[in-house]
Order: C-alpha cells, then structure tokens, then sequence
C-alpha cells in the first residue's frame, strides 16, 4: 500500500502539531515556566500520527512517559495537555497527574504513565474489554525499546496471545533507554522478533516514514477488529532531544545522530506530500502556521489557567 | 431474611456467583480458577460450571498480568474479580495494584476508575512453609487508595464480597485458608455488608480485643478463657481494615480503657500497628493502661509444624497479653 | 554422542534414587507421617540426572518446588532431605524450611523454592558470581514450563544474554502447570524456541531419555565453562503423579498418561544399559534394591529425628 | 579524624568506593549506574571512573532481574549494591526482596545469606507526580529480615554505607532526593556508623520529635520556632529503622513525655505507626499526652507544585502538632 488513499496531509498535520506541541514546552521549560521534567516526543511523530491514524474514537491508547504525541494523535486537547504539564486547573487532571499521567477517558486514552513497561498490562486488559464486550475496538498499547525488557512486556504477550487479544504492541525503539542503548541492553537486534515467542505476527518498520508505520498498522488492526489477534509491532526511531529536557544526551555519538535527523518523519513526509502532488508548499506552510498559532494559544491558556489550591489536595481518592 | 448454613468458602462463591449473574461486566481471572484447577484455588466452586471460561478465565502463572491487565479491563468498564492463590505473592504484582489500580482515580482526577477485586488467601494453616502463609495486609494499608476487606464469618464472606464487587474502587479482599471451611448462616438473596462498618463479636466492658480474619475466633476463644478469670472482654471484627472503622475502636476503648489487637501477619509495621497509633493519638485519653500487641515472631513462617504451632498468635497468648493489663 | 564414554550406569542410579526417594515419601505422606503437601518429581529423573552428571562439586544447581530431584542429583544427603520433609531438626534446615525450603550450601544447592520463576534472576546471579570470580563454573537454573510464562524468565535471560553469563536454563517442560495445559498457557509448541528473544542457543530434548539430556547439557556447560555464556534447554518430560500429594490428576487424559507412562525414563535407560551391556540384569536390582534400603535408612532417621523445639523459632533470622 | 565537606551524595559514592577498594567482591549494579548515566542515578559519582564497566554495570530496565540477581550472587559470594532509580518501583521487585532475600538466612537456617545493599532514592522534591515521588520504607519494615537504613547527613551517608555494605543482611539504603546536594563535614577513611543507634540531633527536655531522613532537617527548623515560643524540642534522627534504636525513642520520652513522628510517607500504616505503637505498649507510662504524626496525607503524589508544596510535611505542621499537646 502507498500513500495514495491515505490522509497523508491529516498524518502530516498530526505530526507538525505534536512537534510544535513539544517544541513549545522545550521553549517554556527553558524559560522555567514548567515544573518538573518532561520527556519530549520529537522526532518520534510518525510512530504516533501513523498507528493512530487507523483509530477510531472508541478505540483505545495506552501510553509512556514519552507520551505527549500518542495523547495529541488521538485526539486530546492540546490546551488541557500543556496546562496539566504546567502543574494548572485547567490540565486534563487539574495538575494531579502531570506530564506523566495525562489522561482522557473521552478519547479512550488510558494515559501516560510513570512506570516504564506499565502499559502493557494496562492494555492488555483494555484488550480484553473489547473482545468480551464483543465490540471490533482495539487496545493500542506503546512502550520503548528499554520496555521491551521488563517483565510485563512477557506476560502481557504471552496472555494476550493465548486469549487471542485485539492488543497491537506498538514498540517505539529510539535506540535508547535513557542513556543505555538497545545493544547493551538486548542481544538481539529486532525487538519485533520477540514476537516468536508468544506465536504471533512481528513486524519491523521504518518509523520515520509514517506511511510505512500506518500501513503495518492498519493490518494489525484490521485483522484485530475481526478476530485474528494480537501483532508487535517494532518502530524504529529516533529522539531528537535527550531523554528528558535537562539531559544534553552527550552519550549518542553526534555523526549517528545528525544521520538520524536526516530522516525527520516530519521533512520526508512533507517532500511526499509535495512529490506527489498532494500538498503545495503553502499548504505545507499553513500547517505549520495553524500549529504555531494552535500551540501559542495553549501555552497562553496555561499561563492563565490558575493553580490548584489546597483544598483540593484531598478530592478524589476514591470514586464513590 | 432467609439463609442457610453453608461454608465460608461457598459463601465467598455464592457472592461471586450472584454478582455476576446480575451484572454481566463481572468476570474472574486466576491461576486455577477454571474448571479443572478447582482443588488448587480459593475460588471456582461451581461458579465455572455456570458461567464458563469466557467469564471464569484461567490464566498462566502470571501475577504481574493478572492484577496488571485488570487494572485496563476495570479502567474501560469490566469488573475483574482476580485472584492470587497465595497471598504470599502480591510482591509480585505490587507495582500494578499500588502504582496503577489504587492511584488511577486520583492520579486521572476521577477520569478514570479501577472497580476490581484481588482475592488473596492468606495464613499460615497447613505446615507450606515460608512462601505459602503469609499475611501481608499491611503493605496494602500503606497504599493510598485501596480498600481492603478481611471477613471472618460465612455471611460476611458473601455480604462483604458482593460490597466489594459493586465497590468502584480496588478491593483487596482476603480469605484465609483456616477460614475456608468452617460454616456459618448465610443470607440468601442479595446480601450486602458495608465496608468500614466493624461488628462487636462479643460485647465486654474490661478490654477491647480487636482482630479481623481468623484472629477473631481466636479472640472469641480467649475472651472465653477470660470471662472464666472473671475478666469481661469485647470483641470487634473490624471486618474492612480500609475504611477502618475509627469510631468502633474508640467508642469500644472509651467504655473498657484497655486494647489488646491481634494479628496473624508479623509484628512490625504491621496492620496492629495502625490501629495502636491512631488509638494513642485519637483515643489517648480513654486509655488505661498500655496498648498490647499479640501477633507472629518477626520471622518468615517456619514449616515444621512443631514450629507453625508457636508462630500462629493463639487464645493463651492473646489471654496472657490481657493478663498483663488487668 | 552416544551412550558410550558416559557414566550412564551412575546416572540409572542417579534416577533410581530419586524415583524412591520420592515413592517412599508418597507412602509416607500417604500414611499420614508428612506436614503439608510435597510436588514429587518421579517421572522426571532424566532432567535432573542427565544435567547435573555434567556438575562439578563447585558448580551450582538452583532448583523449583519440584525439586528433590535436583537436590539429590547434586549430591544431597536423602536422610538430611527426608528429615527436612518431615519437619525434624535432622533436615537441612532444621525443619524450618521444608520440602520446597532446602538447601545445601556446600554441594552449591541453592534451595529448592516455593516462588514459581524464582530460580531464574538467582541463578542468574549466582553465574554473575562465578564469572566475576573469573572461575569456570557454571549454574545450572530449573523451572518449569509454567514458569516459563513469568516475568523473571524474560528479564534473566536478556540479562544473561548481554553479560554472556554461564547460566543453563534448564525448563522442565512436564506440559503442566497444575491443572493448566502448556496449550492453555502458551501459544507456541516450544518453549526452547524463546531463545531466540535473547540471542541465545535454544534446544529442545527428549526429557526422558537421559543420554540426549546429559549431551545437550554437555555442550551448553562446556560452552558455559570457556566463556560461550547461556544457554537455554527444554526437556520435555512427564510427571508421573499429580502436581503435588494430594492431586488425583484427573485432569490428564488418561491414554496419553498411560503413553508417557511408557517412556518411563528408568526403564529406557535400564533397557539401554542391558542392550550395550553395560550392566546385567543383577547389577540393575541391585540399584534398585540398594536405593530401597538408603531412603529406609533416610525415612527411619527422619522419623527418629527430633522435633523443633520452641526455642528455635526465633534464631536465625539475622546473618551476624 | 581528618574530615572534609562534601554532599550527601559524593559522601555515599565516597563509602561504595571505599569498600569496592577494600573488597574485590563489592559491585554496583542498577540503571544507568556507567558512565553516561550518571545525569540520572544517585550513585556513579566517579566510582565508574575508578572501577569500570566489571564493577559497576548498567542494567536494562529490569527491576526485578536486578533485585533478584543480587539474592543469588550475594548468596554464593558477592556484596552487590544495587539500586533503584526511584523507591517508587520497589513495588515491581518487591517479591525477590521480601521472599528471597529477606528469608534466606532463616528459612535455610544459616547456610546461605544475602549480604546486599539495596540503594533507593526516595521523596518528592521536584514535581515529578505520583510514580516519582513516594517514600516506602514501611512495606520494608514489614518485611522480617531486611534492615533499612535512612541517613540525613552526609557524614551518616558515608558511615551508614560503609557498614551497610559489610552487614551480612540485606540492607535497603535511602537517599531521599532533597538531601543529594547538602553538604557536611564528612570524616575521611574508614569511617562507620553503627546500625541501630539512633542520634539525638537537638536536645531538648519538652518534646520528643522522632525523623529520619530528610524529616530531620524539618523537624530542626521546627524545634528552632518551637524554641522561640518556649517549647524546647528534642529531636531524634533514628539514621535506620530496622534495626530500631527504642531505647533512644524511649529515654527520650521519659524526659519530655510528649512525643511527635514526622515522616514524608502516608499516613496509614506507615513506619511512624510502628513507632507509636511501640511506644503505646512500651512507654506507655511515660506518656503525659497523645502520640501525634506529622505525615503526608493519605494520597497518591500530586505533581502540580501547587499541590505538593501541601503534601510535603513541613516545619510549620510539626510545630503545629507539638502545639496541640503543649
Ligand atoms: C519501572 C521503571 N524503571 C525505570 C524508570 C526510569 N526511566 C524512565 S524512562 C526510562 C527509559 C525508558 O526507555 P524506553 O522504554 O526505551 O523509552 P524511551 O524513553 O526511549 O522513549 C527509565 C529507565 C521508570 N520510570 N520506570
Ligand atoms: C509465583 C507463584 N505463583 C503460583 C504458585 C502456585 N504454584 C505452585 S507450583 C505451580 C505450577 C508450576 O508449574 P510449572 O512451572 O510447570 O512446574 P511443575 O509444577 O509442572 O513442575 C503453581 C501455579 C507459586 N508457587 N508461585
Ligand atoms: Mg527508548
Ligand atoms: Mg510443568
């Protein structure tokens, strides 16, 4: 499959805003305006924007600590999300939760989380949801090449293997887990083969190349909606900024990483999108524009969106 | 109301049984709990012949999955019921219960909650040594945002169940093993017990025994011994530990001055130790002599049965600690 | 390799010990003489005989519930492990510890164990320890294939694999885990083939016939010994009673019991022995007839040992 | 004894490194602990330097294989000092700590033990929310042959490593996050602080504050308020919790008769519970009025700033607390 017949423009789009998202809370983070660390998704846009893109409202996403553009590719507002990293009222969780527990259960994002290698059983379960309610939804679950490691990333698969799970693994491998690259921390070189294991589909892409992403994508899904199970799904790809904003990622050997840039999903998307006719140069410019305007406005918003006051510290324990 | 008499173990079921019935979204999930595995597991008991294994699911021998994938399936609207067959192994799924199932609704700001029920055996009973009897409430009471629920009598087992099914928050609900036969009257029908509600077992005016889980027979027993030496203790069955009913305690301790808890799980750091702070801060006043603590040896569970014996707090013991404040 | 070159008469013997070890405590558990239940291993002898023939006294064995077995065939003292079993001050662990409890730390045996998957991260351990020590020793790691499934299996192998540790992963694949079918509990045929997750040799034998076990533990220690790292084998075997004392088994269709029944791996390496002529027909009882007499002696001193007395039951907890 | 400032944290790398030089058997094992990733751990520190990649390695993200391997090689003959990156993942390693190191050297009745550290960063410092903030010593303390350790000075970091390392039994080790940069004179060489052996930071004759880590410092800013409204506070840094100095707590308590407990953990079931128990039973007749705690409240970790300026106990909640029972 190529990308005619795809929304290569609205992948495109997606893409842009989560960079610009990013890019903006780097800019703020700097300036000191954000509590706390944030892991940014620069770089990774396609893995999001192409997988995500097969994704129907009610169906589900299960995120990372990097997960800022899996919220935004489902859906989320941008305004909540930039508030809720600011620590303010007007987050998706009014400041409790922050940048590594974001959620939005109108969008069926089961939120990014803290604990690396979590949301596989997380969405594991979410995945049995959909196949006993007898629904054609899938579970979307993310997790990092250093995820692929942890125990849950064994049981989760091998449990949804022999239930037979609508649960697509999406594996982002950055090459790295913090500053530990995926040679020193695995003895092989496709995580995606680990899908042998539990006796279901793996798959490699490029995920640079969003296109590549939402096609491997869309088999998994489709064959998920109708019953036919579970798939890994390894993306390779690449942070373009280190691990968090503090780190200058001075481990990553600078030659390797300039090559990596050279394949920004965002710039190949954009000459296809150009190549084929798709896009003008000005479209391409407007999208840029409109995420730059969008993103703007929720660095605004959060600004003005006040603090929580104490008083809600005690709220919300337990649901009654 | 109607009742019969029927074992802790099936009345545990009974509830189950009837919540799923009545509310198809309720499934369970564990190690043996179908068909086959029945004589392994706490669980089952007819309930899979009922429901089949799409709502009775077997699993592998996977703790971290089995409460982690609960957590995704209760957030989207299921009901897990899910079961460790020893409770010795909740060190194994520890980060799912604390960091997601207990944290979700606060963490989410209400978005999203985690209605689902851990069922766990517990105590030491037949000599199984270090790995097969532990008591491990205490770690779940230093986690915000679970309830816990430990019953001692059949009835409760079945009206506490089906509160703790219907509850939307996460339920850590333990039977012990010494529990699992002994047989009691039990409600029919639609049976509710509230969490956070303790039961007076026995009322007395001398000294306040607090127990939950099997440490209230035994209490029962050493109150017995006792009121033959003339001394009148009461009883409570705090019946949840989370929501801990305060007021219980207090009212119990404002009438007797004197509290004795008991516990089966280790000493330090355990659940006793909660409920004897809160007592020497809220209830400070209404105390009369020293808050004792009757509990196992801060050891693992020792196999032998020679040595089972004397780890397993007992009547004697809890008897000689109100000795000590009378 | 064949069968020649091998101690294989030390190794029926090996297996015949076990076998009785293990029947007369199913008698005396029967007799109401055993505390609690206890996970026999008959049926399973050429697993523990045919791996551990390959150990030195200063290798290291890491062993499940299930394992007596494994305690023997290191050397273990039956009268010591029996009196264990029976709760008595005789035992390894003054009866502290119990069947599923014991250990013997100058034969390398670190205790059988009552958390299924635990062996794994230990073992892998221990082969941390005797690589950084820049010995040529090896552990030597069993579990069973429902342990398998568990998380410590995942994260001990990756470890393994990126430290080219001399542990052998040794998966006692009895095609149950209690009541739950390999089939049920897994989506793939072998459990050998998850090797291939860490990069690692992964080899499926004949769990019943002691040669090709003792040959595929052969080259993996010897692999293990020169620096070759880890190895992963699965030896496909059966257990010959329920899962443990209590268990009818009847669970397991009876026509395929009765099939496996047949590859008893006693009687294979019996008739192998006598068809080389390895050993006669005499010299074969007089294993069998000398195995009765030791696990008499080892039931008659365990029943004759003392009880724990009260004052045991707070030493020890501390390492001083 | 020479000495010389430095942080906390250089103080504890000072300690591993120590030992490593003296025993060969010493390693670091734990995320990011090479030489890249010291940006992220709270050890490495120029001990990487020093010992190379055989010494001090990198693990992936394997919590449980990083506990659970330490059990086995400390077993036949290593002293691993391992860590996690944050307390809050002790959840995902809990069973390897609690069932195999903890109960080794009793459930084998001596033949094996498991002299290891376990380094934990703790607390919440910056806002990092709910699975990057929390302080967990009392699941530990629950656990019957662990010892905790929980220095609030460098010099301590130092003295506390060093014999933490050569304690025989595993040791769980916290540097909470807010002490990392503090500074104090730190004895040179072979310097050890005893386990068990708790200090009187401040004396003081009308209340005992009872702290460990970086509750210390607050309770000193509070005992300083205190003071300057004529309540004359005596603090106690208990510098481990297991082994617990009671006599210390006790000696105190029968001076000032008043006691508070401040520590940066829930409230429920947390060690401060323990405390007061002890104290309930054991010192019950020296107590003039209610055992109070100054605790985190019982909810998961807020990130917003706003929020966790509240949840953090501070000075001024200690200060208020000793009130209610001036
Ligand atoms: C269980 C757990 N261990 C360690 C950490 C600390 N940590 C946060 S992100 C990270 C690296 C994750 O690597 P990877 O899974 O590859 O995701 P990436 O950051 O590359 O997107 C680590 C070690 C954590 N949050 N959770
Ligand atoms: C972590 C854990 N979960 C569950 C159990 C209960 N249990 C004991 S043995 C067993 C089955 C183990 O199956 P397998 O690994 O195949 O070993 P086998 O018994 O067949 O030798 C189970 C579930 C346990 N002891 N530990
Ligand atoms: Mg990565
Ligand atoms: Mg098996």
């Amino acid at each position: 499959m190529g990308a005619t017949g795809l929304d290569l423009l609205g992948m495109y789009r997606c893409m842009v805003r989560i960079r610009t998202f990013e890019e903006h809370i780097l800019t703020e983070w700097r300036a000191g305006e954000v509590p706390g660390e944030v892991h940014l998704y620069s770089g990774e846009e396609a893995v999001a924007a192409g997988v995500i893109a097969n994704l129907r409202v009610d169906d589900y996403v299960v995120s990372t600590h990097r997960g800022h553009g899996h919220v935004l590719a489902k859906g989320g507002d941008p305004a909540r999300m930039m508030a809720e990293v600011f620590g303010r009222t007007g987050g998706y969780c009014r400041g409790k939760g922050g940048t590594m527990h974001m959620a939005d259960a109108t969008l069926g994002i089961l939120g990014t989380n803290g604990i690396v290698g979590a949301s596989l059983p997380i969405a594991t379960g979410v995945g049995l949801y959909c196949q006993y309610m007898a629904t054609d939804r899938v579970s979307v679950c993310f997790f990092g090449d250093g995820a692929s490691n942890r125990g849950t990333f064994h049981e989760s698969l091998d449990l949804a293997s022999i239930w037979k799970l609508p649960v697509i693994y999406v594996c982002e491998n950055n090459y790295y887990g913090m500053a530990t690259s995926v040679e020193e921390h695995m003895n092989i070189n496709d995580i995606a083969e680990r899908a042998a294991s539990y006796g279901i589909p793996g798959v490699v892409v490029d995920g640079n190349d969003v296109v590549a992403v939402h096609d491997a994508a869309a088999e998994a899904i489709i064959r998920a909606r109708s019953g036919g199970g579970t798939t890994l799904i390894e993306c390779k790809t690449w942070r373009h900024h280190g691990h968090f904003t503090a780190d200058p990622a001075y481990y990553r050997d600078p030659d390797v990483h300039n090559e990596h840039l050279q394949r920004d999903p965002i710039i190949r998307c954009g000459a296809l999108l150009l190549s084929q006719g798709l896009a003008t140069k000005e479209a391409l410019d407007a999208v840029h524009n409109e995420a730059i305007a969008e993103m703007n406005a929720a660095v605004e918003f959060s600004k003005n969106s006040p603090w929580p006051e104490e008083d809600e510290l005690l709220v919300g324990l337990y649901a009654e | 109301m109607e009742s019969k008499m029927m074992t802790f173990q099936a009345a545990a079921a009974e509830g189950v049984a009837q919540e799923m019935r009545r509310d198809p979204t309720v499934y369970c999930a564990g190690e043996e709990v179908s068909a086959h595995g029945q004589a392994y597991g706490v669980s089952g008991q007819g309930v899979f012949e009922e429901f089949g294994e799409k709502r009775v699911r077997n699993t592998p021998i996977i703790e971290t999955a089995i409460v982690g994938h609960a957590v995704g399936a209760a957030a989207v609207g299921l009901r897990p019921v899910v079961e460790l067959m020893f409770m010795d192994f909740l060190g194994i799924c520890m980060d799912e219960l604390a960091n997601q199932a207990a944290k979700m609704h606060y963490m989410f700001a209400g978005q999203y909650k985690a209605p689902m029920v851990l069922r766990v055996s517990s105590g030491a009973v037949r000599p199984a040594g270090a790995h097969h009897s532990q008591s491990l409430e205490a770690w779940a009471a230093h986690v915000p945002g679970l309830k816990i629920v430990a019953p001692s009598t059949a009835a409760d087992a079945k009206g506490l169940m089906i509160t703790s099914i219907r509850d939307d928050n996460p339920v850590v609900f333990i039977e012990h093993r010494a529990l699992l036969s002994v047989e009691g009257e039990v409600p029919a029908g639609d049976y509710t017990v509230p969490l956070g509600k303790a039961r007076v077992t026995r009322e007395g005016s001398d000294v306040t025994l607090v127990a939950w889980s099997a440490m209230v027979p035994t209490c029962l027993e050493a109150a017995g011994e006792l009121a033959a030496e003339g001394i009148d203790a009461e009883v409570i069955d705090l019946r949840s530990l989370i929501p801990l009913d305060k007021e219980a305690i207090l009212s119990s301790v404002a009438k007797t001055g004197k509290l004795v808890i008991a516990h089966e799980a280790t000493r330090t750091n355990g659940f006793g130790a909660e409920i004897a702070a809160m007592v020497a801060d809220e209830g400070f006043d209404l105390l009369k002599s020293p808050i004792r603590r009757v509990t196992a040896p801060d050891i693992p569970v020792p196999c032998s049965p020679a040595l089972l014996k004397h780890f397993v707090p007992n009547a004697q013991k809890i008897r000689a600690a109100v000795i000590t404040i009378s």
